[in-house]
């Protein structure tokens, strides 16, 4: 409100023109003036095998839903850096919330082969006890918030965590990820104006992917991507190309170190693209070219990373193999075993609805039983152990 | 005559809706190129153009804002909310908006023109958040309108008369079974009655209620009822709001017994308003208590679906249990 | 013991909960400096300071969404929704995420540690939207706990026990008795406990069953009942869900009667649920329908408040027809 | 996504510096390179004697409401150049939702003094048939939409409906009036976004007065107030002083011309400051100083515009009398008849439920008379006409 005018004139959608951090060519080579990262060769290792790890999960799972193993699946095919980059360079105590693409984030964690497949099999060591769909991974240990479907709800839900770190005094902040379409929910709008006012350290992370289901961004908003938003709230903000995993690394690790020096959030808009299908219950071909799929396979922030392993010496075609080999045995060894794993018994259906369960819900559950009792072979996971 | 299945059916009464009137517009997350993930608006972009059918931003409070403003301008809108478990964003809109637009300012405005559909229910392995029936969430709302077709033939009639009818309707379609329910549907424009029952199958000893995909259930457990020598009078409620308490009330009144079963939790479901009603209004007829067979009061679960569903044994039970109150 | 009246009390159950319990937050719009629009939070902001008494911005969707996260944390949050009538913005965080954060999770996380406060109900002339009774879109949803104060030794007792409560609790204040109902509260701290009904006048011919504010209607209409020789047992469910089934089917047991009455429209009302529970549980003890005296299903009106009210006639007149039928 | 940086830098939230528009000084002159508006006198005369009938009719009824006459009133005190300067520069055509303080934009289009008493004492001449409390006008031969209380839900219905005037093809739009409170709500962002992608000819104008009740703006949000966001929607916006008629009214002259010739939305934010209370349930001397208020005081709209007025040897001392004793006199004899008058009859208890009530409603109307027979002192407002 400083300036006065006496003409009127508008400010137009495009006064601001955010420009896109990078720091790593396709090539592995580091664009003019750009730094390396501040981390050694061993955390450079481990993010690549989280990258592996990932775009092998997501191949074989899409395959297990295909012979119908799972009934659901939905893969993170080239969007793997922003992820995998930004977990990395955030500290074990600092919570994540995630939507649903950011496995990469959770196996940074260190969420293992087994707990990914008991979770997708539904089976009675899944942390969340086989009660959502597959992909919708939690852990309390790993400071990852269980996910859930509904677009956006976690975002002032992050804002309301990182306050609550702030008032214990704690140094961690929360990351929020969301998809360039959830920002469109009204609970962006809210929780990123209230993280905003109340101060909160909580990092916003959008993965702009280009689509939502089969929305482009460009019928999703009209403005200057998500990024231009954070300015209007007021909100420190970033763009950083979403397949350099060291540019990806370095926003946030900067973005960390701002959001707990101000208390204040940061806005951080990851550009990449969505090179598969939204998930197994999509089929892409209806709403994009093929060719447009192509340009993008050419950016693969896999390969582009690797190359920089590479250039660095780190990397050889050997471990390579081995890498790729490896993880798919294991992969392969741990969802046969989960596939076997028993469903949780039938008491878990009332337990976690409140704290203890209602006297309400025992009565609902012991004439269930009976039920069962009466008609074993309709409830084949379950009549077994009625009794376990 | 067409055989159709239910999205067939659904695609067809939009495109009828749409040919015969210039003011129909659809829309919704992916509803446009893309013909919706479901695909129930496929070919309506290609047909009638961008204008009238188009993809909105992920916003189901602002898709349903933006219909009221629609309808209330004088348009049919037609909306789509993609899971009926994402509805709950736009709730504020159709419970303080939609349905009060019309009595708050006397009738100078009213959104009669809207109609809101959404798949709703289980039984696709779809866990909390792609299952849910909410239908009695919306049936506390005295304004809006609620229908839940069974089968291809309701969903085009019902549907149609929807979309034309003057007061906000909420259309839940049961998902399940898009592809599974196939049958006859007439190619030419007709419409199914609001607010009217339906008796599939009549019956002496016991009334069973349900509605969308539960009749499926309902009537096997008659079937299953029939050779106990069991005659159970079947009704398709077809609308939630308003509902055909006559009709249901003449059932029990003549049977002296009656099964509802929704999949929705049990308490507060819809079953919770029938009975009340029908132990006031045929009391000194009920032979029995009126049973509800629903969900159990837990959050849609996934590994425990089958346990978790009302399905045909269950309501089976209920039905003796009842005969031998 | 002082007098307070129902404010005083649960600005009173606020400070008890602040003093003894750093995790206690408070926030919502204007709860902050100011205290609130009706002076609930007076002085905490001065007592316990900005960081845990706060304003926030105007988004009910954003505070409850603020608010689970906080929960889920490990603080106790109790956020404050202005109006029972504003609340729908949050519906989904409250019924997709509030109430099933705990059973999606398999308890890895919860949000058991929050509190949501809001003012509700009608007779202060406040139309439409500022007099609703919302707490039948919420008795639907597992996972969540509903309690409704009728007096302020309630409203600080069964305050302090939801805060208290593992389990996200919503708290009805009836805003028609704020600064009417006084009483004597003790000074100290205390819980009532949450789910048990009370009967506050036991008696023989016809149980009369409501919750809130809704209380002082049924007492007068058991006194007029009474001179006409009809002997009432008056019960307050105090909590919605869980409710106490338990204590309303023995009291029907007894008298072999139910009048149900509160504020909120009719149709699917949580006198339904109630009504179909005792009909299913005391069927053979009932010597007439359950009967439900409540808003008729409009909206809430300005001008004609006082005819859409379930008041003490209705009530008295209900009472009649139930021990003549 | 134009550019980019290889450096991690944030843009921060002053990025944005959006000017405000000015034409008049408080002292009735134009600021230099301020241009005259395009109305003749007239208009001007017509726009003012809008503002002082507003101010005394909010005068009237803050203290109908005192008197126990009425249950609630909120008054627009201080703020009147918004909404009448912006309504004064639309096409009757045009659809106005308001949100509740544009009662000047009301006047402006013609609702009479006894349409504004009916509303407010809930007769049976009210348009709105008594449902809703004091203010919450509407009338559909105005094309004034009947006011909501819910804060923010007409801001996507306002897309919405303009977005059928243009499939209509007509030459309309709409005004979308909202404070600076409700721009936090969910619903705002969903408006704009839609409005923006969907290529809605809708005015937003935002009246940013300070305050929401006791919430000062700065607990609010901690952006460039409400116009920066509009950029990131992508829409044209205009900041205004919202005290200066004739700057209001230019700047919604030119909204309309470029909703109209783009098809877009435009955000307008009107600064301006709440001098009264809240309404009749508020006290503001719980939360701001009677300093800033008198700060604001100083800049009075009405006598701005009236300097102005003057200044063209348009208004003079004598004609400033007979006005307010007009006002004051119409407004009297309004109220004493409105009040007289009974509400509408028990049969519209159902009306409008549906088209038409259903045989439920009309089982419970006829339930709800035999029990007003029985007792008709319980029920004396509507129990002497129930035949009627
Ligand atoms: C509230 C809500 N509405 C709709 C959906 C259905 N849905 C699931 S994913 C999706 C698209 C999300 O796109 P985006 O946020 O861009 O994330 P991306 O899939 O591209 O990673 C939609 C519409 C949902 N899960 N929740
Ligand atoms: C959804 C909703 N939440 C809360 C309220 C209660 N309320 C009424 S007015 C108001 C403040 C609005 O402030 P602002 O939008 O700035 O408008 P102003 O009163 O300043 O003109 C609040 C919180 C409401 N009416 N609707
Ligand atoms: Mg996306
Ligand atoms: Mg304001």
């Amino acid at each position: 409100m400083s300036k006065s005018i006496h003409k009127p004139g508008f400010v137009l959608g495009d006064a601001l023109d955010i420009p896109t951090f990078k720091v790593l060519k396709q090539d592995g080579t580091l664009y003019k003036g750009a730094q390396e990262p501040e981390f050694d060769k061993e955390m450079a290792l481990k993010l690549y095998d989280d990258l592996v790890f990932i775009r092998v999960l997501d191949e074989r799972m899409v395959g297990a839903q295909r012979q119908g193993r799972i009934p659901f699946y939905l893969a993170s095919l080239g969007e793997e850096a922003a992820s995998v980059g930004s977990a990395g360079a955030l500290k074990p105590q600092d919570m994540i919330f995630a939507q649903y693409r950011e496995q990469g984030a959770l196996r940074h964690r260190g969420f293992s082969v087994d707990q990914f497949m008991d979770q997708c099999f539904s089976n009675e060591r899944d942390l969340g006890k086989g009660r959502q769909m597959p992909i919708h991974y939690g852990s309390k240990e790993l400071n990852y918030n269980t996910i859930s479907s509904p677009l956006g709800t976690q975002i002032p839900q992050a804002a309301g965590y990182a306050y609550g770190q702030k008032l214990d005094g704690l140094d961690a902040c929360t990351i929020c990820y969301f998809g360039e379409g959830a920002a469109s929910e009204g609970d962006f709008h809210a929780g990123l104006n209230m993280a905003a006012v109340l101060k909160c350290p909580t990092i916003f992370l959008c993965r702009n992917n280009g689509y939502a289901i089969s929305t482009p961004s460009a019928e999703q908003f009209s403005g200057d991507g998500v990024a231009s938003r954070g300015i209007g709230y007021g909100i420190a903000t970033l763009r950083v190309d979403g397949n350099d995993l060291l540019a990806v690394y370095a926003a946030t690790a900067a973005a960390r170190a701002y959001a707990l020096e101000h208390n204040a959030p940061v806005l951080i808009e990851a550009m990449s693209y969505r090179l598969g299908a939204h998930s197994t219950s999509d089929d892409p071909t209806g709403y994009r070219s093929k060719d447009e799929e192509a340009q993008w396979a050419k950016k693969d922030p896999i390969l582009r990373y690797k190359h920089w392993l590479t250039n660095k010496g780190w990397w050889s075609d050997e471990q390579e193999k081995t890498l790729y080999a490896e993880h798919r045995a294991n992969i392969l060894a741990a969802m046969k075993a989960a596939e076997k794993r028993p469903v949780p018994t039938i008491d878990h259906l009332i337990t976690d609805v409140y704290d203890e369960p209602t006297p309400h819900l025992r009565q609902q559950l012991k004439q269930l039983k009976a039920h069962m009792r009466k008609y074993p072979d309709q409830y084949p996971k379950t009549s077994g152990r009625l009794d376990a | 005559m067409s055989q159709m299945n239910l999205l067939q059916a659904i695609n067809n009464a939009l495109m009828t809706a749409m040919e015969k009137d210039d003011k129909v517009v659809c829309f919704g997350e992916d509803v446009g190129h893309f013909g919706g993930v479901f695909r129930a608006t496929s070919h309506l972009q290609e047909k009638f153009g961008r204008a009238r059918c188009f993809n909105t931003p992920l916003t189901e409070q602002g898709i349903i804002g933006f219909a009221n403003g629609l309808a209330s301008q004088g348009h049919k809108a037609i909306a789509e909310i993609q899971f009926g478990d994402y509805i709950f964003p736009a709730f504020d809109q159709i419970v303080n908006e939609t349905a009060k637009f019309r009595y708050r300012s006397g009738n100078e405005f009213n959104v009669g023109g809207l109609t809101i559909r959404t798949p709703y229910g289980g039984g696709i392995r779809g866990g909390h958040y792609h299952s849910q029936s909410p239908e009695a969430y919306f049936a506390h709302t005295p304004g809006l309108k609620i229908v839940v077709p069974r089968n291809p033939h309701q969903a085009k009639g019902l549907l149609l008369a929807s979309i034309r009818d003057d007061n906000p309707v909420i259309f839940f379609e049961p998902k399940r079974l898009y592809r599974a329910a196939v049958g006859d549907v007439p190619e030419e424009d007709y419409e199914l009655p609001i607010g009217v029952a339906e008796t599939v199958r009549e019956g002496q000893d016991c009334t069973l209620l349900a509605w969308g995909a539960q009749m499926e259930v309902a009537s096997k457990a008659a079937e299953r009822a029939e050779k106990e020598g069991i005659d159970c009078e079947v009704i398709d409620l077809r609308s939630i709001l308003p509902w055909d308490v006559d009709a249901v009330v003449a059932s029990v009144k003549k049977t002296g017994r009656l099964v509802v079963t929704h999949e929705a939790p049990l308490t507060n479901g819809f079953g919770a308003e029938i009975a009340a009603t029908v132990q006031e209004q045929a009391f000194l007829h009920l032979e029995a208590p009126v049973n509800r067979v629903c969900g159990l009061d837990v959050p849609y679960p996934l590994s425990h679906e089958a346990e978790y569903m009302p399905d045909e044994t269950k309501v089976f039970e209920a039905i003796v249990a009842t005969m031998n109150y």
